[in-house]
């Protein structure tokens, strides 16, 4: 608890300050809100609001499980937080060095009561008469990571541009020739300083976890180095996984699409003899539609918050929780809403103004999901799925490759999805997920394959079983695809245009981890 | 009071200016400059020229950020860490600007104003303005119109030189 | 005494804006926040970065401030309460806010972050361009009113207020105020989800809140220009003036942020092309409208 | 003899000093100019100076304030387009570097 105070002792007025800064709670979600909203959790319920960097923010609030170079990062964002700070953790594991202030299981009750505990310790012991600083091993300045991992690092600004250029013996003025010459051009032929600068981990614009290190040249991008995140869940044990904990490795990996993943998994293992956990083919459609639904609608929140949109920000983070949180029965009540929302969204010429022509990418094998859709081509695992065709599933394409496209035909896939799961309600009550066996299920060796077309586009999941235990895993996602071509599609975009491209891709950091 | 004023914001001016090559921070330089300009418009104030005062600090405001820019731009140590020399014939430079001050003082303070001078209250900042617009649109018109032909010339004079070839043009030309 | 009146009108103006923001961006009407937002701001560390120009980071939100400050200086609110009623009304004002350009090089300069360096070069673009729209509808308005002086300017809008006289005028103008007060949709200089706030990025605690505070001060000093050059000042029948000139003070700041809160941020190259094609001749048309109208004498 | 006319002249006097010493010593182009801005403030404190206590009445002399304004920003504009150009093309707006524009 000591690195939370501020050093000081508080009188009179203090004492008032002290109740304002308990009440006044600006959160810094690690991975993200994306993550978070995913999760079910409502921030603002809980009175906290969103703070932009962590100098802005007194409160880290990490959310589920921290891959290991996510870990780091909190640590370093916790470092440049001001105090009075505290750290929250809603989950199970977080970095050793990381001193929590309460921790709390994830969920919304959980954040309600760890955000009501956070107030309390705030204001009893936000000022202590002495206080230690805070330090990590990550934070110690032999290792150089600390300052790209950040989110708001400060040292790319003017002092990187000390020239040494000692070997002129005893010039007294220094050639301006010789340090440009080595500059790279830009296209308008200037040689400039070019200056790095990290975009994410945490950073408000892009979806949490992605880690994007632009060199700008003004206010262009003339590099991306993309940075995947790092996750040991799928690495197979020695002995091999046992297919429950495969199977939660499985849904450990994507925060953003667990349905989907875990979906995923248990087709694998019923292709190897596991007996069936899934609620029938019909029943997997209403799971994957709504899913393919709260996760557009997180997408559009993202959106949102990376163009300054605050009313789709808003809103369509109010009906993702909204649809996340519907009864399955009452889902297609929710259509009408979400045909509004699309009229609104469509009416707004700013909008089109500023996606039409943004991140063109033709059309071309590999691509997957939405983005192959909105170009144009009908890529779509569902095609393939007897449970969709015997829905007369038809997939929507898209006429353009932009940004503005892909808007379109996410809002086109919400009432496609929507309708969906009025059609499978209209045949059968769909039962959520059965519950999983009591034992571990019989496994025959072999190999076994199998995809599902998660919101992100399709995913597969290669097994080798032998002797009961998964030997060997394999997992295709579709963001990974997407992340390689980062560098063609942002090259000289402006700042924020470049931005705007990497939001409407809809990556997920999580399926592209290694 | 009149005299205060004018002393006071001809200091602030000088200081200022002197400010703009002592030190190595670009940026800082050309904010020198800018509140040297900007000490200036106050002084005109003080001289009662109230629209030419609020002119001058609202153009120069605006002149010097973009000065700072280019200031940014063109410099091998824009932070001014480096602590690197940017001069050259120092002794020359000061004694040519010691000089001029001296020789201008003197002639400024040899020359007998008195038989010059004439009014000594100027009208007030209203009726000024009405007659500066006059003087524009009257008798200096055609002063005035050389003025903004001189600035649509140097405007596209200065965007053709700025600007950069388009590669297949270059290549036919040479 | 009219000057400690004006100061009490803005901050209270910059706490119903700071009001409407909360009330936008979370959804919930609280009327406590702002304050709460101030007091926890100042209680929390205030530190410096790393290697700073510390003269340029400590003087821009202050700066920032003060130009605020100044700009409302000649906006009359009743026809006796003003600061100055200067001659050159109309032209100080824009030297005000000249100011505020300046203000914000400094604060993205000063801390020495990529972040917050690219905001403040960004403004420059931005606000060299939407100056020339705060200046050329001002123009028109002081051709109608025939002076510089803001309360004559209130004065000639007894018949028709300027709104509907130049319409085009009022529109080109509010759009330059958004930018010049970096509001959304113009708001890249300190835009959250492109440079994680910008300038504002390397501010804490009570500096921080300082240049919020300002910001929250050039919203209403704007809102008070519309007001004073568009929405005929404190005319208005049976209520008193400076009741007329808080309401339509307080309506145009509303429009403001309302107008943000629906419109995504606007792109670079939008941002300047729409400015210089279109926005210019634009107002250049304006003027000569205008300048047609009054000598029709209409 | 009006002591407020000599302390404008003297100032103005001193901004060209300050300003001549600029545009000698400064090896960039860019430093160069500010001491060509200077020069130029000084001239304009002079005119102001002699407008006000000389011939308050004639606005002829307010309007010289205004050309050389005029010409403050258009000397700035046209010698960044300079500086602009040459350094796209030699990557130095340094005097020491442009030996080669001496005649």
């Amino acid at each position: 608890m000591i690195h939370v105070a501020r050093q000081g002792r508080w009188q009179g007025m203090g004492r008032l300050l002290l109740r304002a800064t308990a009440r006044d709670l600006r959160a810094l979600v690690v991975p993200g809100p994306d993550v978070a909203a995913a999760s079910g959790l409502e921030l603002a319920a809980a009175g906290l609001r969103l703070a932009a960097t962590p100098r802005h923010a007194n409160l880290l609030l990490l959310v589920g499980e921290l891959p290991g170079t996510l870990g780091d990062a909190a640590l370093v964002l916790y470092a440049q937080m001001m105090r009075p700070r505290v750290c929250l953790l809603l989950g199970s594991a977080a970095p050793a060095a990381l001193p929590i202030s309460a921790r709390a299981e994830l969920s919304q009750t959980g954040l309600l009561e760890g955000v009501e505990r956070l107030r309390e310790c705030l204001s009893t012991q936000a000022y202590q008469k002495r206080v230690d600083t805070f330090s990590a091993p990550i934070l110690s300045p032999s290792d150089s990571s600390q300052e790209e991992n950040s989110d708001a690092a400060g040292d790319s600004g003017h002092h990187q541009m000390e020239h040494g250029d000692e070997g002129d013996g005893g010039m007294s003025f220094m050639s301006m020739v010789k340090v440009t010459k080595d500059l790279p051009r830009s296209p308008d032929g200037l040689p400039m300083d070019r200056i790095e600068v990290p975009f994410g981990p945490v950073f408000p614009g892009l979806p949490g976890g992605l880690s994007l290190t632009f060199t700008l040249d003004g206010d262009s991008v003339a590099q991306v180095k993309s940075e995947t995140l790092r996750t040991t869940c799928l690495r197979t044990p020695q002995a091999g996984f046992l297919p429950d904990a495969l199977l939660q490795a499985v849904c450990a990996l994507d925060p953003l699409t667990p349905v989907s993943y875990r979906l995923l998994a248990l087709r694998a293992l019923t292709a190897l003899g596991a007996p069936a956990q899934t609620p029938g083919a019909h029943g997997d459609v209403a799971l994957l539609e709504r899913e393919r639904t709260v996760s557009h609608l997180g997408w559009l929140a993202l959106l949102g918050r990376q163009i300054g949109f605050a009313w789709l920000q808003r809103r369509a983070l109010r009906l993702q929780l909204a649809c996340l949180r519907s009864e399955m029965a009452d889902f297609p009540t929710l259509g009408k809403t979400l045909r509004r929302f699309d009229k609104q969204v469509r009416r707004n010429p700013l909008l089109r103004a500023r996606l039409s022509g943004l991140g063109v990418i033709a059309p071309q094998a590999g691509l997957r999901g939405p983005v192959a859709r909105a170009c144009g081509l009908s890529t779509d695992a569902r095609t393939g799925d007897p449970a969709y065709l015997d829905l007369a599933f038809e997939p929507r394409r898209g006429e353009g490759s932009d940004a503005l496209q892909r808007l379109y035909l996410r809002l086109d896939e919400l009432h496609q999805s929507v309708a969906l799961v009025a059609a499978v309600l209209s045949r059968q009550r769909p039962v959520e997920h059965v519950s999983p066996a009591g034992r571990q299920p019989e496994l025959s060796d072999g190999e076994a394959m199998a995809s599902v077309e998660t919101p992100r586009g399709e995913a597969r999941l290669q097994l080798m079983s032998s002797g009961g235990r998964i030997t060997a895993v394999e997992i295709d996602t579709p963001s990974r695809a997407l992340l390689g071509q980062l560098p063609s599609l942002l090259r000289q975009q402006e700042l924020g245009d470049a931005l705007t491209c990497v939001c409407s891709l809809d990556l997920s950091p999580w399926d592209s981890a290694t | 009071m009149q005299t205060f004023f004018i002393g006071f914001f001809g200091l602030a001016a000088i200081v200022f200016a002197v400010a703009v090559f002592r030190t190595s921070s670009m940026m800082r330089s050309a904010l020198a400059l800018l509140f040297s300009q900007t000490a200036l418009g106050a002084l005109f104030l003080a001289l009662q020229a109230e629209f030419l005062g609020v002119l001058q600090i609202m153009m120069m405001a605006t002149e010097m950020s973009i000065m700072a820019i280019f200031m940014v731009m063109f410099m091998m140590d824009p932070g001014g860490l480096g602590g690197m020399d940017m001069s050259h014939q120092k002794r020359l430079s000061m004694i040519a600007g010691l000089g001029a001050v001296m020789l201008v003082s003197a002639i400024a303070a040899y020359t007998r104003w008195q038989e010059l001078a004439s009014l000594s209250q100027a009208a007030a900042a209203d009726e000024q303005i009405r007659h500066l617009g006059r003087e524009l649109l009257g008798r200096s018109m055609l002063v005035f119109e050389t003025a903004g032909i001189t600035i649509l010339t140097a405007m596209i004079a200065t965007t053709a030189v700025a600007v950069k070839v388009p590669a297949e043009n270059a290549s036919h030309e040479s | 005494m009219s000057v400690l009146i004006i100061v009490l009108g803005l901050l209270a103006g910059a706490y119903a804006v700071a009001l409407l923001e909360d009330r936008l961006t979370r959804g919930s009407f609280a009327p406590a926040a702002p304050l709460l937002a101030a007091a926890a701001l100042l209680a929390r560390e205030s530190i410096v970065t790393r290697k700073p120009d510390r003269l340029l980071f400590e003087t821009a939100p202050v700066l920032l401030l003060i130009a605020a400050l100044l700009a409302a200086a000649v906006l009359p609110l009743s026809p006796t309460l003003i600061v100055a009623d200067l001659a050159t009304g109309g032209l100080f004002i824009n030297a005000a806010l000249a100011y505020v350009l300046v203000a914000l090089l400094m604060a993205g300069w000063g801390p020495d972050g990529a972040y917050a360096m690219v905001g403040g070069w960004r403004f420059l673009g931005q606000v060299i361009a939407y100056s020339m729209l705060i200046v050329m509808p001002i123009t028109a308005v002081a051709i109608r009113a025939e002076s510089l002086l803001t309360t004559a300017i209130v004065g000639s809008q007894e018949g028709w207020w300027n709104m509907f006289y130049q319409p085009l005028g009022f529109l080109l103008f509010f759009i330059a105020s958004l930018a010049v007060c970096f509001l959304p949709p113009f708001d890249r200089p300190s835009a959250e989800g492109e440079l994680a706030a910008g300038v504002e990025a390397e501010y804490t605690g009570a500096r921080l809140a300082i240049l919020r505070l300002g910001r929250m001060v050039l919203v209403v000093s704007l809102a008070a220009a519309t007001s004073v050059f568009f929405l005929g000042g404190w005319l208005g029948p049976w209520l008193p003036p400076w009741v007329w000139s808080a309401l339509k003070v307080l309506a145009v700041a509303a429009l403001m942020l309302l107008a943000g809160y629906y419109l995504p941020r606007v792109r670079e190259e939008h941002l300047l092309a729409w400015c210089w094609k279109l926005g210019i001749p634009l107002a250049l048309l304006n003027i000569f409208i205008v300048g047609v109208m009054v000598l029709a004498g209409l | 003899m009006n002591p407020d006319l000599l302390l404008a002249l003297i100032t103005g006097a001193a901004l060209f000093g300050i300003g001549l010493y600029g545009v000698l010593s400064q090896t960039n182009l860019v430093m160069l100019m500010m001491g060509i801005e200077l020069i130029l403030a000084g001239a304009l404190v002079n005119l102001v100076a002699f407008w006000r206590f000389l011939h308050a009445d004639s606005y002829a002399g307010q309007m010289f304030v205004l050309i050389v304004m005029t010409v403050m920003a258009l000397e700035m504009a046209v010698g960044f387009a300079v500086a602009l150009a040459r350094f796209r093309a030699r990557g130095s707006v340094e005097m020491e570097e442009a030996q080669e524009l001496k005649g």
